[in-house]
């Protein structure tokens, strides 16, 4: 029972982490962008969830709902002003720009909200249960893992459903032909990164619920992010989610044989597969 | 009047150690000040260590090389004083060091903290706090108040505390064992982990009514919801560093209430300042006054840093020789705001009795008022009896 | 003559689309061949094949009486394949010299000392010489054609392979790159030479080979293959 | 009257730098005769930090491979370092040679799996490759676990040559070991930038640099791009890990969070190769001094100090991306460090 | 008036010039076929057009405005669509979504829809889930033929469309010229199958090495004059 259990949490876990990692999957599928700021934006979006709910007095679903565009917004921005500028062949230029944005993110927020520990309040949600049988699952993982899903298949219906989706997957392949289509890349980008910023807002609104975060809590789990990405295989959604309940339920049970190797099983799991299937479990068939 | 006795002081004022540095301002103008009154010739050169133990060591040096200090403090978890501490011992400047458990901090330093037979004493490094000893006995003794199994579930990372209260042998286990709790320890754990399901199995499945240990904030809340939803209500959880500052608390909600967790100052302690005459009270006042912040247990130890350095400054003949200094903070006898200060070997192991002095310790539990603000109430006190409680230990929910 | 490259039934597809069909010919040693066929008929996934930057679906390619078809291109080269590409790659950041170092010392594994020389006379060779210290990326098309060629013949090829390298040149310049080749040619490099310049071609090559679809269409005297109908009808596109 | 070449790669810049570089060990050398403390204790952070930064620039500036691990190495050498001080009483100085191998020894492994990877994919994968090495370090009780330890009294003491220079200069012992340990960063980076410098001109340097620019090309004129990654990961995994034992064995002390640290080994030396010009032997050095001028001057601003570096970063790379030397030979055309062949035809 | 129009058209790749004053002109409802030899410079002149090669002012002008130094993007929302060489599919796209994309800017009524284009391209119909790179060569052009038009576009630049193609395809592929023709599209052809050109358009101009050197109606020019032009003179 406790195994079951252990994969179950392992599940759930893995939502959190996919939350986190489809922002990412998104924007290194469309532009091949690794963006190390990530994390911290995730922070950034926690915050301002934050600042919503204690200045307005707001509950903190509908706080993130006035944040999600405002981080829209910023997403579009920071990608037309400055990221669109370091794409290209060459993976160092995006690499070091988004660590710069990373620092300063980090550091702006530092001397914002000092170090201090934050959480967003959720009230009775955050200790609320549902029993499964014999086994007892968590209210706010099971949301968390829900809007993973559900967020997975809103990117899903974007990407395979819509004229943008389409115009994201053909910039993606070819941006000068693509541009040859009345398609303007700089701005099919920029509305890639402000869609990553949207699902960021909702991965912060789960990472502030569930646990303290202060300025430095952003790079720790982008890393995790990053392995659910790759294992999943670059661009695809399904994928992401599934890369992200590997490293979950592998963190998990990694700990139930022994705590001291639970993030350690995590990154075993992410190294495993890649030695394996160097280009993740569901790559895409070409490139 | 000649050149100021320079003192170097390394806290983590950023970084996520930064709440220990709180009244580390505040502290210093007072010290200041009653220098100037008192006409003590000194200066204080204040670092960061930016919570990093790397530029700990780095500021360290820096104060030591760079100003040329002739007395180093430090304080605020083994992060801060192990670095800064090794780099002073070894450059011969007397360090006086405190808020740090000191079985972390002595046995933390030496090369290989495995082999007793190896540690060494330190010639210029003076360490007050209090130890696992006392934790255990503080611990041991707020449970005896409770109806439990004496079943103890625990929590230690692995970083210095967790390592230093886990150990089988030297940890808090042996300890809780004599009282008659058990420990269920499943092992270390890395900090910032997401999840805990493995300790909340074994701690259901070892019936554990009690859960203790030494956690950092963002972890324990993720314990204490997560356990709150896959049905683990114990009936007592006493960590210590999580549930340090009134902020962390407030994160938790109503799950906060009746926390418990040991207290080394608190404003209701009965001691006085041999440098301003402030009473707990008084100074816990003055501090909310001057920034609008509730106080904090590291106030009055940052307090008790600068007493006991202008008590040794004082009664050093020539305070540029590192010997005559060392020698006159091993020669300390000074009743500050945190309690009794002199390294006489008082209660501690004679491997580190010439380095370490103990303050006392008391129990306490945090009551949620209605407003959503929490107080520390001191619920226990039979290892230090003249600290007076303010209730009794009351279980979880 | 024995044959110095000789591909047996070679074929490659990139997904469906099937570039090299069942292609088997032979290059006497010392010989040069011409390879016509309009545009992606497959001609320089052929030489891919022949370098090694790609490896066949099926089939055998020879070399030098050798299995080569699994050997990697470094080895190759070292065993005397030289190739120009279509489009030319030159290291941009290395002089022009440079370029010819690289290829000089490890497409022969020599020390640097031992090809100095020898470089500064391909480069003379192929009129070079005047740009040799200066960065390739700033050549011009002629120049960097004639670079392409100068950088295969520094590993001393016996098997030289020139994709299109007189395309996009004048006429002028184009009649002095083809002098170059013949020079090459007779001091009995084996050349196989893809080209829609046909007058340049033909006045070097001895035999032409003729790919459409992937496949071999022709192979034999370039007059007589020039003449055939096929060949008109399928290159120019024009019905005679 | 068959014109006749030699072959140079020599500027009057490169002569003037040579000379001046020159004068400036020897000054470089000297320095604990005449210097403080402090400085000869900054010149062991830039030192050791250009150490790294030019290794990594040899990885990524030439080798293409833009690791974002090598703090594993820094870490790992700085590891065995302590264990071998601790456990089987390796004398430390010793021991920054089992630091180096070590970290070539980790280096396999970890090349095995990472080249399987290309470009972004590669880069995480080094990140990750380096996170398991230290949760693992984390788990060795006898350095102290994840808590870390110091370097014992008894090695410390022990250094070889610490002894006669706490004699000779007539300085405490602590002194003398940083001045032990400054003459050994001094070497170490000589060494390394010699090194590179050299490699750089030799053949294989010239292979390195055809593949930067074109990797289909070079391995058609019989380059084996292969050999060359594993031989420039090998080396720099190497040079890392002896730099990385050094930092350590000067700091006396280390736990897995500071020897592992992806901010302190990597990204700040990422952030001086780039700022500095990376491709450029150059480049490092400048990028070490602004590095570290800007570290004097704002570190006492806490975060404002990160912010202005990550904007630098940011801008450098939007404004500049050859780097500031990049900007500074790109305008003068100065080279110090000629890698350049020219062909020169005397009649 | 002329519909398209150069004026002494130049383009750089780095220091290499490919076009030397190239003139051209489009009247409406014209095809105009380009023909030349590898590396003439057709392509470039083409990409010239559709702006991804950015042009001077005053170089492109189109229905009266400027247009040298638009991008892409506003150029072909203006009406100039491209059949570029190579084809250049989308491969994580299928046949339908490909074709789609050719009116993600432009959406103007007219004589392209979906339904037209597989009217035109029956087979494409039966393979319109598929992704793209999964059919024939043949097929394959269709499918970028078909891309450009749903944009309903005034101006069809079409570069290399027989390209590596049998020539039953390439006589399958041509004969929905007629049609194209028949909705008023102005055409640019640019071919190396110098017969095919010749039987579709109105006015034909040979390139080479960067420059237009002979121009023409079909029936003018010589096969000699054109072999010429083609090859050079020394042949
Ligand atoms: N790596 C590849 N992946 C997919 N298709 C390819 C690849 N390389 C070549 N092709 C296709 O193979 C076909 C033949 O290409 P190749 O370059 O060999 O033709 P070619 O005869 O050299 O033509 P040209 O005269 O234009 O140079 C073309 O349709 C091309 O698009
Ligand atoms: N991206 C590029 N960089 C450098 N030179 C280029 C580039 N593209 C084309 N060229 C050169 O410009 C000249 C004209 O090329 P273009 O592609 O326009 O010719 P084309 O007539 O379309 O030839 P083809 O029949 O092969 O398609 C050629 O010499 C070619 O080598
Ligand atoms: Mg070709
Ligand atoms: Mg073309």
């Amino acid at each position: 029972m406790i195994w079951v259990d252990t994969v179950l949490q392992g599940v759930l876990l893995g939502g959190l982490y996919a939350l986190f990692a489809l922002g990412l999957s998104l924007v290194f599928g469309i532009m091949r962008l690794v963006n190390l700021a990530h994390g911290d934006l995730i922070v950034f979006a926690a915050y301002l969830i934050l600042m919503l709910v204690t200045l307005l007095g707001l509950g903190p679903f509908v706080a993130a709902l006035i944040a999600l565009p405002i981080m829209f917004g910023l997403g579009w921005a920071l990608q037309r002003v400055v990221l669109n500028r370091v794409l290209g062949t060459d993976i160092l230029p995006p690499l070091l720009v988004t660590f710069g944005l990373s620092v300063v993110l980090q550091n702006a927020l530092l001397e914002g909200f000092s170090a201090d520990s934050r959480r967003i309040p959720a009230g009775w949600l955050e200790t609320a249960s549902l029993p499964v049988g014999p086994i007892s699952l968590g209210v706010m993982p099971l949301l968390t893992f829900l809007s993973a899903i559900g967020v997975t298949l809103a990117l899903q219906f974007i990407f395979y459903r819509t004229s943008l989706g389409r115009a994201f997957r053909a910039t993606s392949d070819d941006p000068v032909t693509a541009s040859l289509m009345g398609v303007k890349p700089a701005s099919v980008f920029a509305q890639a990164t402000g869609i990553a910023m949207v699902v960021v807002t909702i991965a912060a609104l789960y990472l502030g619920t569930r646990a303290n975060f202060d300025p430095t809590t952003g790079p720790a789990r982008l890393i995790y992010a990053f392995e659910a990405v790759i294992i999943g295989g670059l661009g695809s959604l399904w994928g992401t989610l599934a890369g992200g309940v590997i490293i979950g339920v592998a963190q998990t049970v990694g700990a139930q044989i022994n705590p001291e190797w639970q993030i350690l099983a995590g990154h075993v799991a992410f190294l495993a597969v890649l030695l394996v299937r160097p280009r993740g479990l569901f790559p895409r068939a070409f490139d | 009047q000649g050149s100021p006795v320079r003192i170097g002081y390394v806290s983590p004022q950023t970084g996520p150690l930064a709440g220990f540095a709180e009244a580390d301002a505040f502290t210093i103008e007072a010290f200041n000040r009653i220098a100037a009154e008192q006409g003590l010739n000194v200066e204080v050169i204040v670092k960061d260590s930016q919570s990093n133990p790397n530029r700990a060591a780095d500021v360290a040096q820096e104060l030591i090389i760079d100003d040329g200090i002739h007395l180093m403090l430090v304080a605020s978890t083994p992060e801060t004083t192990n670095p800064v501490t090794t780099v002073a011992e070894s450059e011969g400047i007397p360090t006086i060091s405190t808020m740090a458990p000191w079985q972390p901090w002595f046995i933390g330093q030496q090369g290989n903290p495995g082999d007793p037979g190896s540690w060494r004493p330190f010639d210029y490094a003076f360490h007050y706090f209090w130890g696992l000893e006392d934790v255990i006995a503080v611990f041991t003794a707020m449970w005896d108040q409770l109806d439990t199994n004496k079943v103890v579930g625990g929590l230690f990372p692995n970083d210095a505390d967790g390592n230093a209260w886990g150990d089988p042998n030297t940890g808090v286990a042996p300890g809780f064992a004599a009282a008659g709790y058990e420990t269920v320890d499943p092992g270390r754990y890395q900090n910032l982990t997401d999840d805990f399901t493995a300790q909340i199995n074994a701690f259901k499945a070892a019936n554990a009514d009690i859960v203790t240990g030494v956690v950092i904030p963002p972890d324990f809340t993720t314990f204490r919801n997560q356990a709150s939803q896959q049905g683990f209500n114990p009936k007592a959880i006493t960590v210590a560093k999580a549930i340090l500052f009134p902020q962390s608390v407030e994160t938790l909600g109503e799950a906060g209430h009746n926390l418990s967790s040991e207290v080394w100052w608190s404003a209701n302690h009965p001691f006085t300042s041999s440098l301003t005459g402030q009473s707990c009270a008084e100074l816990a006042r003055a501090f909310t006054d001057a920034t609008g912040r509730p106080w904090t247990q590291p106030i009055g130890f940052i307090h008790s840093l600068f007493e006991t350095a202008a008590d040794v400054i004082k009664r050093t003949e020539d305070p540029t020789d590192p010997d005559a200094m060392a020698e006159a903070i091993a020669a300390t006898n000074l009743d500050t705001i945190v309690g009794h200060v002199e390294w006489n070997g008082a209660g501690v192991p004679d491997f580190a009795a010439q380095n370490v002095c103990k303050t006392p310790l008391v129990g306490g539990q945090w009551r949620r008022n209605d407003d959503g603000t929490f107080t520390l109430v001191t619920v226990e006190n039979s290892t230090a009896p003249d600290i007076p409680t303010q209730g009794e230990m009351q279980p979880l929910s | 003559m024995s044959p110095i490259l000789s591909l047996h039934d070679v074929s490659k597809s990139f997904g469906a689309l099937t570039v090299t069909d069942g292609v088997t010919f032979d290059v006497p040693e010392g010989q040069a061949l011409g390879i016509i066929g309009p545009n992606g008929a497959g001609k320089s996934t052929l030489f891919n094949l022949i370098t090694g930057g790609l490896s066949p679906d099926a089939g055998r390619i020879e070399y030098d009486g050798r299995d080569v078809t699994r050997v990697p291109p470094m080895q190759r080269c070292l065993s005397g394949i030289g190739r120009s590409f279509q489009i030319p790659q030159p290291f941009d950041r290395l002089t022009v010299f440079e370029n010819l170092l690289v290829a000089a010392t490890h497409g022969r594994g020599l020390p640097e000392r031992a090809v100095e020389a020898d470089c500064a006379e391909v480069l003379e060779r192929t009129e070079l010489i005047h740009v040799a210290n200066r960065p390739a990326g700033g050549l011009t098309l002629l120049q960097r054609k004639r670079l392409e060629l100068a950088r295969a013949m520094a590993t001393r090829p016996k098997l030289l392979l020139l994709d299109e390298i007189a395309g996009g040149l004048t006429e002028g310049e184009c009649v002095a790159l083809v002098d170059t080749i013949r020079r090459v040619h007779a001091e009995g490099v084996t050349i196989v030479w893809i080209e829609h310049v046909l007058h340049a071609l033909n006045s070097v090559v001895e035999r032409l080979l003729v790919l459409d679809f992937g496949r071999v269409i022709g192979i034999g005297e370039p007059a007589e293959i020039m003449a055939s109908k096929e060949v008109r009808e399928i290159y120019l596109g024009i019905e005679v | 009257m068959a014109a006749h070449y030699t072959v140079t790669t020599r500027t009057t810049a490169s002569q003037i730098a040579a000379a001046a570089a020159l004068v400036l060990l020897a000054v470089a050398v000297a320095v604990p005769f005449i210097a403080s403390r402090s400085l000869i204790q900054d010149l062991f952070f830039i030192l050791t930090m250009l150490t790294l930064a030019q290794f990594w620039n040899l990885l990524a500036g030439y080798g293409g491979l833009v690791s974002v691990g090598q703090q594993a190495f820094v870490g790992f050498g700085a590891y065995m370092l302590f264990g071998g001080a601790i456990l089987w009483g390796v004398n430390p100085v010793a021991g920054l040679l089992l630091a180096g191998v070590a970290a070539l020894v980790l280096a396999i492994p970890t090349a095995f799996f990472a080249f399987r990877l290309q470009g972004a994919y590669f880069a995480i994968g080094t990140w990750v490759v380096a996170e398991v090495v230290r949760l693992s370090v984390a788990q060795w009780k006898a350095v102290g676990g994840g808590t870390g330890t110091s370097l014992p009294r008894d090695a410390r003491d022990a250094m070889w040559g610490a002894g006669w220079i706490e004699g000779a200069f007539d300085v405490r012992a602590s002194e003398a070991r940083d001045i032990l340990t400054y003459w050994l960063a001094l070497a170490l980076a000589v060494a390394t930038i010699g090194g590179i410098y050299w490699f750089l001109r030799t053949k294989r340097g010239l292979a390195l640099a055809a593949l930067r620019d074109n990797v289909g090309a070079a391995r058609s004129v019989g380059v084996d791009s292969e050999r060359m990654k594993w031989v420039v990961f090998l080396v720099a995994a190497f040079g890392t890990g002896i730099a990385g034992g050094l930092i350590f064995l000067q700091n006396g002390r280390i736990s897995p969070d500071s020897a592992f640290s992806v901010i302190d080994w990597t990204a700040f030396v990422i952030f001086i190769v780039v700022i500095g010009g990376i491709g450029t032997i150059e480049g490092p050095i400048l990028g070490v001094l602004v590095f570290f001028a800007l570290q004097t001057l704002l570190a006492d601003y806490g975060a404002w100090y990160l912010m202005v570096l990550g904007a630098l970063g940011i801008a450098v790379m939007l404004f500049a991306p050859g780097g500031l030397w990049g900007l500074l030979s790109g305008r003068t055309g100065v080279q110090l460090f000629p890698i350049q062949r020219r062909l020169n035809r005397h009649d | 008036m002329a519909l398209l129009e150069t004026r002494g058209l130049t383009a750089f790749y780095g220091d290499f010039q490919a076009l030397f004053g190239v003139d051209l002109t489009l009247a409406e409802g014209e095809t105009v076929a380009v023909i030349g030899a590898n590396g003439a410079g057709k392509t470039t002149l083409m990409r010239s057009i559709a702006g991804v090669i950015r042009q001077a002012l005053g170089m492109v002008r189109f229905d009266g405005r400027e247009i040298g130094a638009m991008a892409p993007d506003e150029i072909m929302a203006l009406g100039i669509a491209m059949v570029p060489e190579g084809r250049k599919l989308f491969p994580s796209l299928s046949v339908e979504e490909n074709l789609l994309m050719g009116a993600h800017r432009r959406k103007v009524a007219g004589p392209w829809r979906l339904e037209t284009v597989y009217d035109l391209f029956p087979i494409l119909k039966e393979r319109r889930g598929q992704p793209g790179t999964a059919l024939s060569g043949g097929q394959q052009q269709m499918v970028s033929i078909g891309r450009a038009l749903m944009s309903n576009p005034r101006v069809l630049l079409c570069d290399e469309i027989s390209l590596g193609l049998a020539p039953v395809v390439i006589r399958d592929i041509y004969a929905a010229f007629p049609r194209i023709r028949e909705t008023g599209a102005s055409i640019v052809v640019v071919e190396q199958d110098i017969g095919q050109a010749l039987k579709v358009a109105d006015r034909v101009h040979c390139m080479m090495e960067g420059r237009v050197t002979l121009s023409g109606r079909p029936e003018e020019l010589s096969r000699e004059a054109i072999h010429d032009a083609y090859f050079g003179a020394a042949a």
